[in-house]
């Protein structure tokens, strides 16, 4: 299926040149060429694709997966075939797609982070998400994600090694998502992008067990999109570099809220699962919301929540 | 790139419900219009099935039991379990569904005899299954299991398509007393089975490929995890291979030759 | 409709003896009374009231309610008749319904907790829960619930005025609840109540303005089930006194997960809207599943969380 | 201390659709069978209806639009707005809706002359209103505003009740052009009336008043705002009334006098 693109909703995103700011949420699309039957590819700002860390991860065991209402709960714990297939194999095979490929990274200490920054600084990749909120595994980064002071150095480490823009991931999980925000600006990325999933949890009451593998796991779905919406909104206050919004997005409104509450891009997560061509219909539905009110951009309406009055 | 629709490998459409029939107090059959799946579709493959009048976020996997190319028609069977299947069992002739398929890999038709074991809802598949291994010339035998008499009403389906039909049920209420695990050994020592499909409880298909294994048999099984995507994309679904590696049920399943994961 | 007490059911939760396990949660059942017509309030283990301070509030200006996906947002903002119409009228009228009353308090200062436990410590308040999560109101405590030592302080003002038990109700928007249910643990706090709502946020994208009078919300409902049970277990494993615990309870099995994670009690907000007799319901499904069981207490479930192996 | 069955005034019953029916491309009438509600409900009240079928957290409040006790039905009216309403418009004869009610306080009658003035779906709590007064022995007056003659379609289910009924559209196209606001002064002149009755926007609810304020014509306005319990406990419904204060329009309205909160 190829996408009109829509002067409206070409946009630049740290450098990055997108045919809409509609990005694909790591971990929940893949490496793109999953979607090829329902998606045209280049039309997406860009592809997240899974959390890559240096070596191989198995994941968790169990169950990985259980409905919630309105949302679902994960931990599937980051497994992912390495760095190295994913540029020796992967990369190649996807790059006749046309879109930007964004590599969300965890590693298990700040220098990781800027080993895996340095792998990454190829052709072909367009830039560098740090998942540093990824409430699955032990290592995996969650304690980098709910302190600034250890997010501002990941992203100074991963900014040291790779000519890449730098993009952090923010979790929810936490009190004050502005200071990690701020400190993470202040250290260097590029752009920010929010949220990762709530930790949540489900009990099988007729094993008396946690239903998960893991026992706890990451909440995603519409069910937070008012709770993402509100961290999009404090953070798109507090920092200026731009900010990719995300947390239960189904919808061309549900994006519209994202941008006036700042963001300058959305991703699409667990609604690719609901319904695979989502994201086409979300950018044709973001380009007749502008067309609808004589906008030319979609910069007409990023931020411009009025409040107050 | 682009993909064109002529290679396209799966569609996600509304159909609509030709019929939604009770067959057991839990258990349905559905039948959906959807060309475009029906055409393509083979044994062993699903469909993900996307009910909106739960209140669902994540589609219901549905193993395609049957297609009429002609008719342009997929069958399913299904179990009632939670919401999704019960809000499935209230929808109508003439209602929407989405559909999104067809979804994995689907057995391998091998040649030669084939003898076909079911527990449950596993059956369903395995219906598809033995149509094809009719068409190629040479009817299956099927062995069927269920608790008692009142969960087996697979035999009309199935009479078609294979040769003998073997019944087992835990009470004894139908065929012989017992498991399919207790009837196998006596079928494989009176005839030569070339490969043996199974779908079923994990328990039963690792001690069927116990059995098979010891006798040389290769088994093909269909496995069940819970799925998100369904498209490979997620890893919601992996199951352990022998080689210490995983594999995604979804999309390199949820047909494996049982010696690679059980 | 007078309910069937059970003794599978009864118990005592520091000091109180409730019919049952089951409470209503503050904010969303007003007084008790209101709902007179569908619950035999004596049934319940207690009914806790309306956020109270010590002047009375006239809570937020504009749109209050917003309806979200699985759940709703609320900035009610804490109105409320102040403590001594609470005390001189509210609870002489309630008296007769034979419940036991809890009264949730919010004060701006450590002292106000402490001045409004003092004035509450009368006949007919069977405890006090302190409500230091708010996030409606700008003075409404939400500082003294994100922070340890605050809600120590304010735990220690309230015990040092009063002889009822003292409840602290914990906010989920933090970092780290553990290190918040321990330090109230430490100040002398009788039992932990969470948790209290998500801070959330919704847009109008016809006017490019919050839906919510205050901006920001509070999220309740079946959405946040998964991280309030999850909270649960986290805090009922590193602390010993009793856990209330409350986020989209609906049915009895959504209750019996939260006493499998370690609740001694549970506590029902949002869902009484759709169903104003849920609580009755609530409370005959954990009798139902007891007997089931051949289990002869609510004891006999509490905590009982099978992990690992 | 429990309520006796006889003392409740408020019932929250899974109640049988009697019909549900287009009046308009946007507008529905709804009867169902809740004969403990129709035996009690006074006009100006409301219903708490749950619609199980949206994917709704909350109840949708509509106003009482008619009763027979006899039959043991009410009657609603209903606008297609957002997801509950559209999903209520879906379902048909012999579906089941839970609804709470009789909630609110209801409208004063009144002795003497009545104006009733509506605006939009408004209209609907006047009609069991002026029902209401004419049982009592004076018919009222109707003033009812619309955009166009599209909208008008109240006259029919009013004309039993009411003695003269007056039209304005905002385009002419029925009755006198204008708002119901530019009628009003020259009826006011005209004829005596004790009491008015206003339902509809808030804007024009405001200017009827200040306009019968003028000439000392006591008025009674029905507020809406969203709610949550509709039973007073959640507080999501408050008014600003003019000493200062706060009401609950759920339990304290939805009907006060304008002077209250205007
Ligand atoms: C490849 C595949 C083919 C299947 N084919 C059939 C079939 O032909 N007939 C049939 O009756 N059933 C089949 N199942 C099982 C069927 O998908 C589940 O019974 C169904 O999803 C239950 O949904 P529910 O909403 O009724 O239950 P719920 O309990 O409400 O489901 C909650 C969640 O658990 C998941 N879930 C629950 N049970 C299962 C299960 N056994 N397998 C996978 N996910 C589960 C659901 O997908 C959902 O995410 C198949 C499963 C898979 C993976
Ligand atoms: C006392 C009272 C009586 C009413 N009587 C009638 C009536 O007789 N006929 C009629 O057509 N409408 C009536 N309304 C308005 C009606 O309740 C709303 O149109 C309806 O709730 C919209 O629901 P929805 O799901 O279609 O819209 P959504 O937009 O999906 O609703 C989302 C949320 O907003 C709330 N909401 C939206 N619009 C309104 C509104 N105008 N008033 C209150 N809450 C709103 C809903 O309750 C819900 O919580 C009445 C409202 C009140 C308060
Ligand atoms: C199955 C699944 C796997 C995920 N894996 C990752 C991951 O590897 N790295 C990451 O940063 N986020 C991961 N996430 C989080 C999403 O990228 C996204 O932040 C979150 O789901 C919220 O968006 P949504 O509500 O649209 O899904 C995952 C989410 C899901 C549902
Ligand atoms: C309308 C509304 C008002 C509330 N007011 C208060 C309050 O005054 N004090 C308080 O501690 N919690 C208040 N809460 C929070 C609830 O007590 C409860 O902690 C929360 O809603 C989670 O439970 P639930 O999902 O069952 O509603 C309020 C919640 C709602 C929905
Ligand atoms: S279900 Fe998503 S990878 Fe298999
Ligand atoms: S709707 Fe709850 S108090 Fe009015």
């Amino acid at each position: 299926m190829a996408m009109a693109t829509s002067e409206r909703l070409r946009t630049h995103l740290c450098g990055i040149d997108m045919a809409s700011p509609v990005l694909t949420a790591s971990g929940t699309f893949g490496f793109g060429e999953e979607f090829a039957d329902f998606v045209d590819l280049s039309a997406l700002g860009g592809v997240v694709v899974k959390g890559t860390t240096l070596k191989p991860r198995r994941g968790n065991d169990g169950v990985r997966m259980t409905e919630t209402p309105g949302g679902m709960l994960n931990c599937i714990g980051l497994e992912n075939p390495g760095v190295d297939y994913f540029l020796g194999d992967i990369l190649p095979r996807i790059s006749k797609y046309g879109m930007n490929v964004i590599v969300n990274i965890s590693g298990s200490t700040t220098e990781e982070y800027g080993e895996l920054a340095n792998m990454l600084d190829v052709d072909g990749v367009a830039a560098i998400e740090l998942n540093v909120s990824c409430p699955n595994v032990k290592d995996g980064g969650i304690i980098f994600g709910t302190d600034a002071k250890s997010a501002a150095a990941v992203v100074r480490s991963a900014k040291a090694h790779t000519t890449k823009p730098v993009i952090l991931k923010l979790s929810p999980n936490v009190t004050d998502i502005v200071s990690i925000a701020k400190a993470a600006e202040e250290a260097g990325a590029d752009a920010l992008s929010l949220i990762n999933t709530l930790m949540g949890m489900a009990i099988d009451i007729r094993t008396w067990r946690p239903v998960l593998g893991n026992v706890t796991g990451g909440l995603s779905g519409p069910c937070v999109k008012p709770v993402a919406l509100r961290m999009v909104w404090q953070v798109a206050n507090a920092v200026s570099i731009p900010v990719i919004g995300m947390g239960g997005i189904e919808t061309a409104e549900d994006a519209v809220e994202f941008f006036l509450a700042g963001a300058s891009a959305v991703s699409i997560g667990t609604a690719n699962f609901r319904d695979p061509s989502v994201t086409m219909k979300i950018i044709s539905g973001l380009d007749e919301y502008l067309k609808a009110r004589g906008l030319s951009s979609i910069h007409d309406i990023i931020g411009k929540l009025k409040v107050g009055e | 790139m682009v993909l064109p629709e002529n290679e396209k490998t799966r569609f996600a459409i509304d159909t609509e419900i030709v019929d939604n029939k009770k067959i057991l107090p839990d258990v349905f059959r559905i039948r959906v219009h959807a060309p475009e799946i029906a055409m393509i579709a083979r044994p062993g493959q699903f469909i993900h099935v996307r009910i909106d009048s739960a209140l669902t976020i994540l589609r219901r996997p549905l193993g395609v039991a049957d297609v009429d190319a002609k008719e342009g028609t997929v069958t399913m069977f299904y179990r009632l379990i939670g919401k999704g299947t019960h809000a499935l069992a209230l929808m109508k002739k003439g209602d929407t569904v989405n559909c999104l398929g067809p979804l994995g890999n689907g057995f391998t038709l091998g040649d030669g005899k084939s003898l076909i074991i079911g527990g449950g809802m596993g059956l369903a598949p395995l219906l598809f299954l033995s149509k094809a291994l009719a068409k190629r010339g040479e009817k299956a035998d099927l062995l069927l299991g269920g608790r008692n008499s009142d969960e087996i009403f697979w035999q009309k389906y199935f009479e078609p398509f294979v040769e003998h039909i073997h019944i087992t049920t835990d009470d004894g209420s139908m065929g012989q007393k017992g498991f399919t695990t207790d009837a196998l050994p006596d079928m494989l020592n009176k005839t030569h089975y070339d490969t043996i499909y199974v779908c079923g409880p994990d328990i039963m298909m690792r001690k069927i490929y116990e059995i098979a294994k010891e006798k040389g048999v290769p088994c093909q099984v269909s496995l069940e995890r819970r799925m998100a995507c369904g498209m490979g994309a997620c890893l919601s679904c992996v199951v352990d291979t022998n080689d210490g590696k995983r594999k995604k049920v979804c999309t390199d399943g949820p047909v494996f030759w049982a010696q690679e994961v059980l």
